[in-house]
């Protein structure tokens, strides 16, 4: 009886759950065990207990692109969400027309496909004759070699990774600035608020949810940064990184020691220590929200 | 437009063949041989030559059918691991001799001693007897024939030497003479060189100008690099003394040759394949270039690195059926019509050596080259260089142009930290 | 066998105990009310009726079959919700229509339905239109509308007017009394609002904390509550409450004495025992507030208190009085002379007064002659 | 009378201010993809450090080169593939997904939650780690080179469902309710009601799944080793690999054929697009 009223319910998520399970559930097991083994996707895995983790743990690279990943994403999270809202504020100071037009500008990089702008602008970069050296010429400045400083590279990513997303979170900051009553505003403005005032006491609390939103899908993506960090330095599966490996990445790394090493084991595991990294990084999210709702 | 429809113009012919060869296998009993090739060799005119040689080794073997298929550097790598992994390999497929020791390990490729050993002797003796060498890392143990292959080669462009008062007749004999030549371009304003620090094959190409096969690769019995730090300090110093005449482009980035094109870059140090883009350039815009082979640091020296595109055949149930095309390809024949047809050295030697392909400049010198030339990364098929090593090469390399270390520091932090690396 | 009836009905959702032994007998035809503070359990008691809930124990059935383990659409009850969960993304044709739908009924059958309910509703011209484009109170005709066209058994209403304003309110009342009497068919109808369910309810069902307080015609219900709770929840102003303490009893009288008053007071109701903690309940309507100088007359409640606040609402005035251990009372006056003290005096007839017991129960006196 | 003085001025600095940064901002956004299109339609075998491509110098040789790889290369065929594989996936994902979020949201089951939370936990596992084990599962089905093994594999979409669960949340119970006593069975009240309750959601986790599938690269590369099987990407792929002879405008206009279906679906549904991605937002 129990069962059978509920069998509808099974029935339906059934085959999306089935698809999951085998598609999602068993490679992410699988992958869990190979963690645990010397594999090379070929000869049968031996175990060798922790010594992958031992062995990521211990190398170079991984101390490398764990810094730089940090780097990476205490610079460009905050300062994408920062653009995405000025120009969602931006977008909605203008109405009409103008609103539509600027708002469908911002978003097109959204739509390229991530390895198109990732080419555009190695070009854009490039040194003597790029674009960008290009206008510092006009102001008499020498010409950068942006991809290949060791000190410039992180930032000349984050350049690329702000004009792409920075259209996706616009849209849904405006949304959420849409949400706010005028109420709110007319209040603080007889309360003398100056407009300045009125984003940092009125938008931005009451943006709150839709920035939670923004922040942690931010962080989960950024820690799984790959495509444009791998096109930017020209990687490929021998040499990948960029100069200094000032754009090494995790899955970068991970994706080396898979297809360039062919030791899938070492890349499993380090999958699991970035799966651990993003699960406790999205936990602490939470947590925080958690707290600040209670405050 | 020709460049184009040389190169893609091959994915539609290729799918066409592929539906050719569907309808006819339907009588046809037996055998399927699936061969990958880098996706150049899959296009236009290449393809074109790939299918007549598949053409007539069916017509000698009825009932067999072969599907070529292309893909670039890397997915030819990747496509090739998981097939290991999956067991769907390719019967017989291409890849760099760089990439050979992980495809090796894998079991992609399977040992072919004993049928290289049961060739005729006219068959064995055809080849570049280094670059057999190369595919045999022990007395028993052979993972491959060599295929297409490059030695580096000094692109000149010459309107840019005239500007800077250089006498182009004057081939630089020595890294000196070269070295002064470049300085007159920079004071021309022109830039000499791409930035030689980028990527590990140019830094390779250089330390071949001092350095030479016996202080260069990996000592994998030891685990120890084999570089040696007096040549690497020289090697470093001619990367700090460059470090003002460089374009700041790496040898592959596409923005070299548009310099190049553009008569903004004298010299252009790389293999053979940029040719057909400056040969086009020269029709079109005037492009006035040659090539040369690399100096060295004596007139009797040429720098440069070699390396050998390879073919490769599967342990799989067709193995017989694959080696015997595999030979198919490889032999003079068919070789020297390879050659013939792209202007592209390749390491049958007796191909290269018909008075017909020898009568190709591109392929001459390229001959030359590789007379001199080191190996990328040798020695082959025995372990995986790890990232790591080429990361570190490139990094000094860069580092000390940039002045973070001297010379001869940069040489010693080098082998240190390349030892490091394949300890590890 | 009555049409409908709940019998012992009980419900829990994990440890809250939501409805609590109901037994309910409803005749065919009948316009019956639920109404109770939020909470209290009606909406769950209506759902159990349609089948969207099932009770833990007890049974529904409607005539004289149990509907426990019927499906909630083969039930022939039709509901009409608050929200009034029009579907936005269908015209209201369709939405009217949409039951039948499902049950693939005649194309003919279905625009004959629904025309005549379009009819009944004054809907006709509005069929075409989306949800979004009806006001909220043709937005609730297109659901009592989806309602007619299942020509169910049992009408069931869940607060349907609480979305509308105050005049629309009460058109609507009056519309669903008209759709009563001219469908002749079981309403069942749930609201908070005791002057809706005093309006509309041929009986009223006054349910608190899940347990059934009273049954009956709503002016038997303010006439004779059985209880505190009713007797406060019925009637607007609600009714005042008076501490009081019985300091004598016999068989036909008892003797009491209450907060603001003077003296002791006797009430005709007979049999209670002495030194008990009662409540008199009086309501606004029966009080009467002295004129100076004017004594009470004979065998009536008096107290004494301060006025605080006065409504004028043209046809009545409601004077707000605290007496003085902070009893807030009421006194309904018509339009009469401007209070002009502070203090007044406020008196009602014995006659009006109910006694309740501390735990709530009306008392009624053994000679139940409670009026 | 600091007040009176900011009134008195601040409108037209405000308003200029707020022009000049929404037109530089535009200016950035789009500028190199107007850069990408320049190369394209320049005269051939002009370098980049010649002509910096700020507009479009040749119309002509742009449309020839396009003509020319269309005419010559697969392109066209791989538009089929890649249409064909993101056109399957969408509606895979959709179909799986709703129905599965359909129950997650709306109804309570045992196990409701532990199965949704074991999800929502695989979102966080990058694909990077997925990948070998998921193509070797694959080539033991027997799937490489077919379309289910492109498609099927990617159908069950853990961020698909996380959204379309947030949306329906959202559906009143009533609505259900009512269904349910209008005698709408289970799965007409998940077709008839809840799916175009949510279309919203549904077009855009559509648009979501296009973009993604379209620029996917190394799933295809993996499972789609003959040419006839050759997706978008690959193609381009080939055009961008470090070594190949192109020139940059050939290299960009194979670049910009792949951006074109994506563009125009957004010059095409840029509001709906828009409004869909902002209610995905705000509602999680």
């Amino acid at each position: 009886m129990h069962l059978r009223r509920h069998l509808p319910h099974y029935l339906m998520i059934a085959p999306f759950m089935l698809l999951f399970a085998i598609f999602f559930l068993f490679p992410i097991l699988s992958g869990f065990y190979y963690s645990f083994n010397d594999w090379n996707a070929v000869q049968p895995a031996k175990f060798v207990g922790l010594a992958n983790y031992q062995k990521i743990i211990a190398s170079r690279d991984f101390a490398r692109s764990m810094w730089n990943l940090g780097t990476y994403i205490v610079i460009t999270v905050p300062l994408g969400i920062l653009v995405a809202l000025g120009l969602a504020l931006l977008v909605d100071n203008f109405t009409g027309r103008w609103a539509h037009v600027f708002r469908g500008a911002y978003f097109l990089p959204v739509v390229l496909p991530s390895f198109l702008a990732a080419t555009i602008w190695r070009w854009i970069y490039a040194p003597n004759f790029g674009l960008l050296n290009m206008m510092l010429g006009w102001f008499g400045m020498p010409s950068v070699n942006f991809l290949n400083n060791t000190g410039s590279m992180i930032y000349c990513l984050i350049a690329v990774d702000v004009w792409a997303s920075a259209g996706f979170n616009m849209i849904i900051l405006l949304a959420g600035l849409k949400n706010i009553p005028t109420e709110l505003y007319e209040a603080a403005r007889l309360d003398g608020a100056s407009k300045w005032q009125q984003i940092i006491h009125i938008t931005i609390p009451m943006l709150g949810p839709v920035l939670f939103f923004v922040v942690t899908y931010g962080l989960i993506s950024a820690m799984q940064v790959f495509d444009k960090p791998w096109l930017l330095t020209g990687s490929s599966f021998t040499t990948y990184g960029g100069r200094g490996n000032a754009l090494l990445f995790p899955v970068m790394d991970m994706m080396g020691r898979g297809f360039g090493a062919v030791k899938f084991g070492e890349a499993a595991a380090y999958g699991f220590l970035l799966t651990l990294a993003i699960v406790m990084v999205t936990a602490l999210m939470f947590v925080l929200r958690s707290w600040s709702d209670r405050r | 437009m020709r460049i184009i429809s040389k190169l893609q113009g091959g994915i539609a012919g290729l799918l066409a063949s592929v539906a050719l060869a569907g309808a006819g296998a339907a009588s046809a009993e037996g055998v399927t041989l699936e061969y990958w090739v880098y996706s150049d060799f899959a296009a236009g005119d290449a393809l074109a030559l790939q299918q007549q040689f598949i053409a007539e080794f069916v017509a000698k073997h009825p009932g067999v059918k072969i599907n070529i298929t292309g893909k670039g550097d890397d997915d030819l790598t990747a496509g090739e691991i998981a097939g290991a992994a999956s067991n769907t390999l390719p019967d017989v497929f291409m890849n760099g001799l760089n990439v050979g020791a992980q495809l090796a390990s894998v079991g992609a490729l399977s040992n072919i001693y004993d049928k290289w050993m049961a060739m005729p002797e006219s068959f064995r003796a055809q080849f570049n007897a280094d670059a057999i060498k190369s595919c045999t890392p022990k007395p028993d143990k052979m993972y491959c024939l060599p295929y297409t292959g490059f030695g580096s080669l000094l692109f000149r462009n010459l309107t840019v030497l005239q500007k800077a008062g250089v006498d182009t007749s004057k081939v630089p004999a020595t890294w000196t003479e070269w070295f002064e030549q470049m300085k007159k371009v920079k004071a021309a304003g022109l830039y000499a060189m791409p930035d030689t620090t980028m990527v590990f094959n140019s830094v390779a190409e250089i330390y071949g100008t001092t350095g030479d096969a016996s202080n260069w690769g990996i000592d994998w019995a030891t685990h120890k690099t084999r570089i040696d730090p007096t040549v690497m300090t020289k090697v470093l110093q001619k990367f700090i003394d460059m470090v003002p005449l460089n374009s700041g482009t790496s040898r592959n980035d596409q923005a070299t040759k548009d310099l190049f094109i553009a008569n903004q870059l004298a010299f252009h140090v790389v293999g053979p394949w940029v040719d057909p883009t400056y040969k086009q350039a020269a029709e079109k815009n005037g492009l006035k270039y040659d090539f040369q082979l690399v100096p060295g640091d004596t007139p009797d020296k040429h720098g440069g690195i070699k390396s050998y595109e390879i073919v490769g055949v599967s342990p799989g149930p067709h193995r017989d059926l694959a080696w015997e095309f595999a030979t198919y390809i490889t032999a003079k024949e068919q070789m020297g019509r390879w050659a013939t047809l792209l202007a592209r050295y390749n390491g049958n030697a007796a191909a290269m050596a018909d008075p017909k392909v020898a009568s190709q400049l591109l392929i001459t010198k390229s001959v030359e080259a590789v007379k001199y030339a080191v190996d990328v990364q040798p020695p082959y098929f025995v372990g995986t260089v790890p990232s790591c090593y080429l990361a570190t090469v490139v990094d000094i390399a860069a580092a000390t142009a940039d002045g973070k270390y001297t010379a001869a520091a940069g040489a010693k932090e080098m082998i240190s930290q390349l030892n490091t690396c394949l300890a590890e | 066998m009555a049409f409908l009836e709940i019998s012992s009905v009980s419900k829990s959702f994990g440890a809250v105990k939501v409805l609590d032994d109901i037994t309910l007998e409803i005749e065919r035809g009948e316009f019956v009310v639920f109404v109770g503070p939020s909470g209290c359990g009606k909406s769950t008691l209506l759902r159990m009726i349609t089948g969207l809930d099932s009770p833990n124990s007890g049974t529904v059935s409607i005539e004289g079959k149990v509907m426990n383990d019927i499906e909630p659409a083969k039930r022939g009850t039709a509901m009409v919700f608050q929200s009034y969960a029009l579907y936005p993304h269908m015209s209201a044709y369709d939405n009217v229509s949409f039951g039948l739908r499902m049950a693939h009924t005649a194309k003919t059958l279905i625009r004959q339905r629904v025309d005549a309910a379009a009819a009944i509703l004054r809907l006709d011209k509005l069929l075409h239109r989306r949800p979004r484009e009806l006001s909220g109170g043709q937005k609730q005709r297109v659901a009592i509308g989806r309602a007619i066209v299942r020509e169910p058994r049992v009408f069931l209403f869940d607060e349907p007017l609480s979305n509308l304003d105050a005049e629309l309110r009460v058109q609507m009342r009056a519309e669903l009394i008209e759709l009563h009497r001219r469908l002749d068919v079981t309403m069942i109808y749930v609201t908070h609002d005791q002057i809706e369910a005093m309006t509309m309810a041929d009986r009223m069902v006054v349910l608190n904390a899940g347990r059934m307080q009273q049954v009956g015609r709503p002016l038997d219900l303010y006439d004779d509550p059985d209880n505190r709770f009713v007797a406060g929840f019925v009637g607007s102003p609600r009714m005042n409450f008076l501490a009081g303490e019985v300091v004598g009893a016999d068989a036909t009288s008892t003797r009491l004495l209450h907060a603001g008053g003077t003296g002791p007071l006797t009430l005709p109701i007979g049999g209670l025992q002495g030194q008990l903690k009662v409540e008199i309940g009086v309501r606004p309507d029966h009080l009467r507030i002295l004129a100076d100088g004017e004594d009470p007359p004979p065998a009536a409640i008096a107290f004494t208190g301060r006025v605080t606040f006065v409504e004028e609402l043209g046809n009545v005035t409601y004077v707000h009085i605290v007496l003085d251990d902070g009893t807030p009372i009421v006194v309904g006056a018509g339009r009469g002379p401007r209070i002009g003290t502070d203090d007044v005096r406020i008196t009602a007839p014995v006659g009006h007064a109910l006694l309740f017991a501390q735990d709530g129960c009306r008392l009624r006196g053994r000679n139940g002659t409670g009026k | 009378m600091t007040a009176k003085r900011a009134s008195a001025t601040s409108p037209t600095i405000w308003t200029v201010l707020k022009w000049t940064v929404a037109i530089l901002a535009a200016v950035i956004a789009v500028f190199p993809v107007w850069w990408m299109i320049n190369v394209v339609f320049s005269e051939p075998g002009q370098p980049v450090s010649i002509n910096p491509r700020l507009w479009p110098t040749s119309l002509t040789a742009g449309l020839q080169t396009v003509h020319v790889i269309f005419a010559e290369t697969a392109y066209l065929h791989a538009y089929m593939v890649s249409v064909c594989y993101s056109v399957l996936t969408i509606a895979g994902v959709l179909l799986f997904g709703s129905a599965a979020a359909f129950e997650f949201a709306l109804f309570d089951f045992p196990g409701r939650r532990i199965i949704f939370g074991i999800v929502m936990l695989a979102l966080m596992v990058p694909t990077a780690v997925t990948i070998i084990p998921t193509y070797l599962l694959t080539a033991d089905l027997g799937w490489l080179n077919s379309m289910q093994g492109l498609v099927v594999p990617g159908l069950a979409s853990a961020f698909g469902l996380f959204m379309l669960v947030q949306f329906m949340r959202a559906i009143p119970a009533d609505m259900i309710e009512a269904a349910r006593l209008d005698g709408a069975s289970h799965l007409q009240i998940y077709w008839h009601v809840v799916l175009p309750l949510c279309r919203n959601a549904m077009v855009t986790l559509a648009i979501l799944t296009f973009m993604q599938t379209w620029g996917n690269y190394m799933w295809p590369l993996l499972v789609g080793t003959s040419p006839d099987m050759y997706t978008v990407g690959q193609i381009v792929g080939m055009f961008n690999s470090p070594l190949s002879h192109q020139t940059v405008e050939v290299v960009m206009t194979a670049n910009l054929l792949a951006a074109v279906p994506p563009l125009i679906f957004y010059l095409l549904f840029q509001r709906k697009i828009v409004e869909g991605i902002a209610m995905s937002g705000t509602k999680g």
